[in-house]
């Protein structure tokens, strides 16, 4: 059985094809769809290519920000307006998989995978999906809880508030090796503040479960308080409530564990 | 199997050629145009030796759509030299000692190419993200850094 | 948080070449009339250099510049046997057999040269740029390609040679263990500084400094490839890579260069080399084997720079961050040793 | 940075050459920055076909039935490999130069004893139409229980592994079950020592991850020939492996190879050339069999996992008097190359030290993972590890300065070595020197006038008494003999203390040989039959 491409000018018919084949994958940037193929998974009998302009727009002049599923990290780290996620897409892959590999792929992306979805959780996006029956919003964890039980959709789109100042988006991800590597543990948090005191924190995890989550419990420890050594001290100890990190060739469950927490103190007190 | 026309520019020419559904950059490179300077070093977005240029940016080819490449600009190692002339970053490659086995090189040149194309005096640490994405099992990395800074504007590279 | 730098240090010897059923490899040498010269082999260059060290060797052995000399390698209908590229066996034994090659084929040369220049071939010698002249004479000379002219088509002599270099087995005695493993020992000595981050076990190198003993830099610029990417395999199999993360455990096996670790263009540290040349008595101009010894100091040297640092001994490889960090906690927090 | 000291042992060499020891430019670099250097796989072949390996998913297990027909109709398939097809279905790399037995089929027949070990091959039009017929190939596995541990592979009732060893050990001299070293009097020695320290130490397996994966293409060549475009390290070994797997003489191929994109060992093995050349012969096509990255990573051969129990007597004023090794080589499912790692390593011992007594027990143990193989430093570099680490601790326990230490226990020009030679042409003193000069670590005066070439030989040169082990059975006819082999050598007599080693006899006057033990031709390699 041979692979067709199947190329759509609306991301609408693109969907449609997508939810009614089985066997069929959307191509985004390629990273994830064209390693399969290349490496013989013959359950792909029908790659699915979207050419719609929409699914590339970048709308950053508000407050909130859209990025079009289709828009790679490098065009996220050529657009000044996004400053606050450079250090996001900086730290995935080289420039070529950088000059590829795109938003709404990466929200599908396996564990220790898939570090700009962690950013988007702790930013509290919204992912906008085009269903069988037009378009519809999920917030991201709904979406990235649902992820693998989701009937074929098409991301469209990604979308949330600008943090209100620079310091309140931190980011982190600690990987073996240097530039460039695979994530041992990634760390994302926006803290915002009014009168000194954290109002919604927002603490997002990469490697720590099998999809980005919300460390819930430090969220608790940090609002509506100042952030001070206890109150990092308090988020630190709460660090590992919820996540259920595993062994792989990068590290192990119990490492992970053991240095989240470390990591923790180091983004929200400004560590290098 | 049925086949799809594919028309690309390869290195400044025209090229036509017939691919099968699915078919990545890389294999249709190789075997449909017969350019074996990219190389298959894993077929995963790995290691880079597969790295082409597509409209002036790096990409890998291993894991490049075929189809995709309809009407735009592909640039490969076969492409870099002027004429007889070697390119600068050949020329400091050489220099510098920085190829053993040579296979991770055509990648290598290509992620630098891309680099310089955009940023011509590229500090260290630029160098070095530039070729995050290319392993070299030889070499060590560092006489590789070294000739693309010297190559950097005539070898005025900041250090 | 605290970081803390650590030296140690590691010395060590490496056997050049294969004590297994013979350890034999061949060459051949030919011109052609304009008095070039192709070496004819079947040894395998992975990037180590062995077309560049034997085209050097057979240069300087006939006496001619290095640009008159090419290598065909690894085609088993034109080169004649060779064992293979391992075990640091190919500088040593290749290149030993190109030389006997090159000099019965410059015994040819020089006879014919003799014969043109009515000299006794004794009184001759080359001036490594392309001419044969007498001694203390060197006006009354002739170029290499003259020579090979006139043996080609009036004196009728073919200018070449062959060589083989074996390096007989040595019986093993099974109830000592008595033989002779290797005819030559490279050595080095690398001092390895590191730091260790103790609330997360992460290494980072800092600085290298080595000295390794060679017997010949045959070409200063492939042997410090060598020294300097075996540095960087040293450092990779001390700290990062493994195929079974969680041996004897199979499980977790990396499928992908970012799942399989190596140090990265960003994890490399400077490393400041000495060569030594201590003449190997078989060697080809007393040259043993870089290739595969570089990187068996740098492991031991970075676990005891390790120990220096924060007091932990780390026995197993790779010492990754894990490993640290637990035997950290197990002795109640980072115990740095005296600088030295 | 690199600095020619040439300073040290100028009186040894002769420094007046003109090509040698110049940094003349590589001869293959102008091919490699310009991506003209040819690689195997850099070929264009009329009608190519591909192939695919089916690999088992068990560690151990019998293979109770294959089911192929399915596979067989599938589209673009051009030929079906199976065991039975393979004209010698069993064979061991150093087989060519008669050291070990054939242990090793190029597809399973009836049991697999490594995950990833090739069942089946496919060759088919396309990489594609390969994979979908290896998706539809049904094999009825009996999963038998597997080991992983060295330690535990060699108890009483352990899984075995490889029923040519069935000891899960590889046989050395066929009387003993690991490589020996015997030099003086271990027990004595830690008896008389200050310190005693005993000490273990584990490496993993490691991938030579070469950029270029292993693989090779196979064409039907002109006279009923075949022409090989190969990545392996060594020419003729390979061919001739393929020449004894497909049981044809070897000049039947016509091997093509020599610029190869790394191999650090992992290019030994022959693990492609034979079914790439099966398939060529079986369809009158050329073949292409080349390794995923995936497949060279998990199923490509390792750098063998090894465990060294290390124990060391050292004295307060620094001497080592004695060291005892006990050393296993995870060679995983069969023997390969880890056979001969084992001797090498032994031959290693005590590492560049001189030692009174010195003992080495060396396993090369079969257990249920890829087979492993040579990689650079084979043998050597994990024992290197281990001595070294140990030599930073006895330094440490006696309160010497570590490199100090070092050049006091360095061996010098004139000590006998374990395995029972004359040290010759060393230099670690000077190597410590330079090193401690370079990371300005300070050594006192006395240090810095030592010299490998002073205060050797003498009492150091003798062999001490050597207790050998108490069963030493007479040594039957020897490994596998072939028709070239002379007369197995008599059964070696005690050797008399510090032998003048017979003058070698050698073929051709090899330069200056150093001096050997006893001469025994093997099998003439290559171009015998068996």
């Amino acid at each position: 059985m041979p692979v067709t491409v199947k190329t759509f000018t609306t991301s609408g018919e693109a969907a449609a094809a997508l939810s009614s084949e089985r066997e069929a994958r959307y191509l985004g940037g390629g990273t994830l769809v064209m390693r399969a193929l290349n490496e013989g998974d013959i359950s792909i009998s029908t790659v699915v290519r979207a050419t719609d302009r929409a699914l590339t727009h970048l709308d950053v002049a508000s407050s909130r920000i859209t990025i079009g599923a289709g828009v790679t990290f490098a065009r996220v780290l050529a657009e000044r307006e996004l400053a606050f996620l450079h250090p996001v897409a900086g730290s995935i892959g080289g420039p070529a998989v950088r000059n590829m590999g795109t938003i709404g792929g990466n929200l599908f992306a396996p564990t220790p995978f898939g570090d700009f979805a962690v950013a988007l959780l702790a930013l509290d996006a919204t992912v906008s999906v085009q269903g069988g029956y037009g378009a519809r919003d999920a917030p991201i964890e709904e979406f990235l809880a649902g992820r693998d039980r989701l009937p074929r959709a098409l991301v469209l789109s990604v979308s949330c508030q600008r943090p209100s100042n620079a310091d309140a988006f931190r980011y982190r991800k600690l990987s073996r090796i240097k530039p460039k590597g695979g994530s041992v543990v990634t760390l994302a948090a926006h803290l915002p503040t009014s009168g000194g005191r954290v109002i919604g924190a927002r603490i997002a995890l990469g490697a720590m479960a099998a999809a980005p989550v919300r460390a819930k419990a430090a969220e608790r420890a940090l609002e509506g308080r100042v952030l001070d050594a206890a109150s990092v001290s308090a988020a630190v100890a709460a660090a590992t409530e919820g996540t259920s990190p595993v062994n792989d060739s990068l590290a192990s469950a119990w490492y992970r564990r053991e240095v989240v927490g470390v990591h923790l103190r180091r983004l929200l007190t400004g560590q290098v | 199997m049925a086949k799809t026309a594919l028309q690309f520019r390869h290195n400044g020419r025209d090229v036509a050629v017939f691919v099968d559904g699915g078919a990545n950059l890389l294999t249709t490179l190789r075997d449909a145009v017969g350019d074996m300077t990219p190389k298959f070093g894993c077929g995963q977005g790995g290691c880079g030796a597969c790295t082409v240029l597509i409209d002036g940016d790096a990409h890998l080819a291993c894991l490049t759509l075929a189809q995709t490449v309809e009407g735009r600009s592909v640039e490969t190692l076969g492409g870099l030299k002027d004429g007889p002339n070697l390119h600068p970053l050949q020329r400091a490659f050489m220099e510098h000692f920085a190829a053993q086995c040579g296979y991770c090189t055509p990648g290598m040149l290509m992620a630098a190419k891309a680099l310089l194309d955009h940023n011509p005096s590229p500090t260290r640490d630029e160098v070095v993200n530039a070729i995050a994405g290319n392993i070299c099992r030889c070499t060590g990395y560092e006489p590789i850094i070294n000739a693309v800074l010297a190559a950097a504007s005539g070898g005025r590279a900041r250090a | 948080m605290a970081m803390h730098r650590g030296r140690g240090i590691a010395s060590i010897n490496y056997p050049i070449g294969m004590n297994l059923g013979g350890d034999p490899s061949q060459a051949l040498v030919h011109s052609n009339p304009s008095g070039k010269f192709t070496v004819s082999l079947s040894s395998i260059d992975l990037g180590q250099g062995m077309k560049s060290v034997t085209r050097q060797i057979c240069a300087e052995t006939l006496g001619v510049p290095v640009e008159d000399v090419y290598v065909d390698t690894a085609d088993s209908d034109t080169g004649p046997h060779c064992m293979g590229s391992f075990a640091s066996r190919g500088t040593h034994r290749v290149g030993n057999a190109v030389m006997a090659a090159a000099k019965e084929a410059r015994g040819v040369m020089m006879e014919a040269a003799a014969e043109e220049l009515e000299v006794n071939a004794a009184d001759l010698e080359t001036d490594g740029r392309g001419n044969i002249h007498v001694k203390g004479a060197p006006h009354r000379s002739i170029s290499t390609k003259d020579v090979a002219i006139a043996a080609q088509f009036r004196q009728g002599k073919t200018i070449s040679g062959r060589g083989i270099f074996l390096v007989p087995l040595s019986a093993v005695d099974p109830e000592t263990g008595e033989m002779s493993p290797a005819t030559c020992y490279a050595h080095a000595c690398m001092v390895a500084e590191v730091e260790v981050d103790d609330e997360t076990g992460e290494v980072t190198m800092v600085r290298m400094d080595s000295a390794y003993e060679l017997g010949r830099a045959l070409n200063p610029r492939l042997v410090e490839q060598q020294l300097v990417g075996g540095a960087w395999m040293g450092i990779s199999h001390a700290l990062y890579e493994t195929t079974e993360p969680y041996y004897p455990d199979p499980g977790h096996g990396p499928r992908d260069f970012v799942e399989y670790l190596m140090p990265g263009p960003g994890d490399i540290c400077p490393h400041d080399i000495a060569v030594l040349e201590r003449p190997a008595a078989d060697g080809p101009f007393g040259a043993k084997g870089p290739g595969e010894m570089c990187a068996n100091p740098v492991m031991p040297a970075v676990a005891n720079a390790i120990f220096n640092a924060v007091g932990v001994r780390v026995d197993e490889l790779p010492i990754t961050p894990e490993k640290v960090l637990r035997a950290i906690k197990a002795q109640g927090g980072a115990r740095p040793q005296a600088r030295r | 940075m690199l600095e020619l000291r040439k300073d040290i042992f100028a009186d040894e060499r002769d420094d007046n050459l003109k090509e040698i020891g110049k940094g003349t430019q590589r001869q293959d670099m102008l091919g490699h920055v310009t991506g003209a250097s040819t690689y195997f796989n850099d070929h264009q072949l009329q009608g190519m076909l591909h192939l695919k390996v089916l690999r088992s998913p068990h560690a151990h297990a019998r293979i109770r039935h294959i089911d192929t027909a399915e596979a067989e109709r599938s589209s673009g398939v051009r030929r079906l490999i199976r065991g039975a097809d393979v004209p010698r279905n069993l064979n061991t790399l150093l087989s060519l130069i008669n050291f070990g037995k054939d242990d090793e089929p190029t597809l399973a027949v009836d049991k697999v004893r490594y995950k990833g070990e090739p069942v089946l091959a496919i060759v088919a039009d396309s990489h594609r139409e390969a994979f979908e017929a290896i998706g539809k190939v049904r094999v009825d596995y009996e999963s038998l229980p597997a080991v992983f541990d060295v330690e535990e592979a060699l108890k009483a009732g352990a899984p075995v592994v490889n029923e040519t060893y069935p000891k899960n050990t590889f046989t050395y001299y066929d009387i003993y079950d690991h490589q020996k070293l015997r030099f003086g009097d271990v027990e004595r020695g830690f008896a008389s020592a200050d310190h005693v320290l005993e000490q273990r130490y584990q490496m993993s397996p490691i991938e030579h991850a070469p950029t270029e994966t292993n693989g090779s293409i196979a064409a039907p060549d002109t006279n009923g020939r075949y022409v090989v475009y190969t990545s392996t390290q060594a020419l003729f070994f390979s061919l001739d492996t393929c020449a004894k797997i497909l049981d044809v003489p070897s000049n039947t191929f016509h091997f093509i190879g020599g610029t190869v994109g790394g191999g650090f060992g992992g290019k030994v093995d022959t693990l492609t050339e034979p079914l790439a050349i099966l398939g060529a012969m079986l369809t009158g096509r050329p073949v292409r069999y080349i390794f995923g990255r995936e497949e060279e990573m998990q199923y490509g051969p390792p750098r063998g996992a090894e465990r060294i129990y290390l124990k060391d007597g050292v004295m307060r004023d620094g001497r080592i008097v004695a060291r005892k090794v006990r050393a296993y080589f995870d060679s995983g499912a069969y023997t390969r190359l880890s056979s001969y790692a084992a001797v090498k390593c032994a031959a290693h011992l005590p590492g560049p030290y001189t030692i009174p007594n010195v003992y080495g027990d060396i396993y090369c143990v079969f257990t249920n993972r890829t087979p492993a193989t040579a990689m650079r430093g084979f043998g050597v570099t994990a024992m290197d590890f281990a001595i070294e680490c140990q030599m930073d601790k006895l330094a440490h326990l006696v309160g010497m300065d570590p490199m100090e230490f070092r050049i006091l226990n360095a061996y010098r020009d004139g000590d006998m070595k374990a395995h029972r030679r004359e040290a010759k042409n060393t230099a670690l003193i000077e190597c410590v020197q330079v090193a401690a000069e370079k990371a300005k670590w300070p050594l006192r005066e006395e240090f810095k006038r030592m010299s490998s070439r002073k205060d050797g030989g003498g009492p150091r040169a003798a062999v001490p008494a050597t207790t050998v082990d108490s069963l030493a059975p007479a040594r039957p006819s020897g490994q596998q003999r072939t028709p070239y082999d002379r007369a197995p050598q008599p059964a070696a007599e005690p050797q008399p203390p510090n032998p003048a080693p017979p003058p070698p006899v050698s073929p051709t006057p090899a330069p200056q040989p150093a001096s050997h033990g006893a001469i025994r031709f093997s099998s003439v390699f290559g171009s015998r039959r068996r």
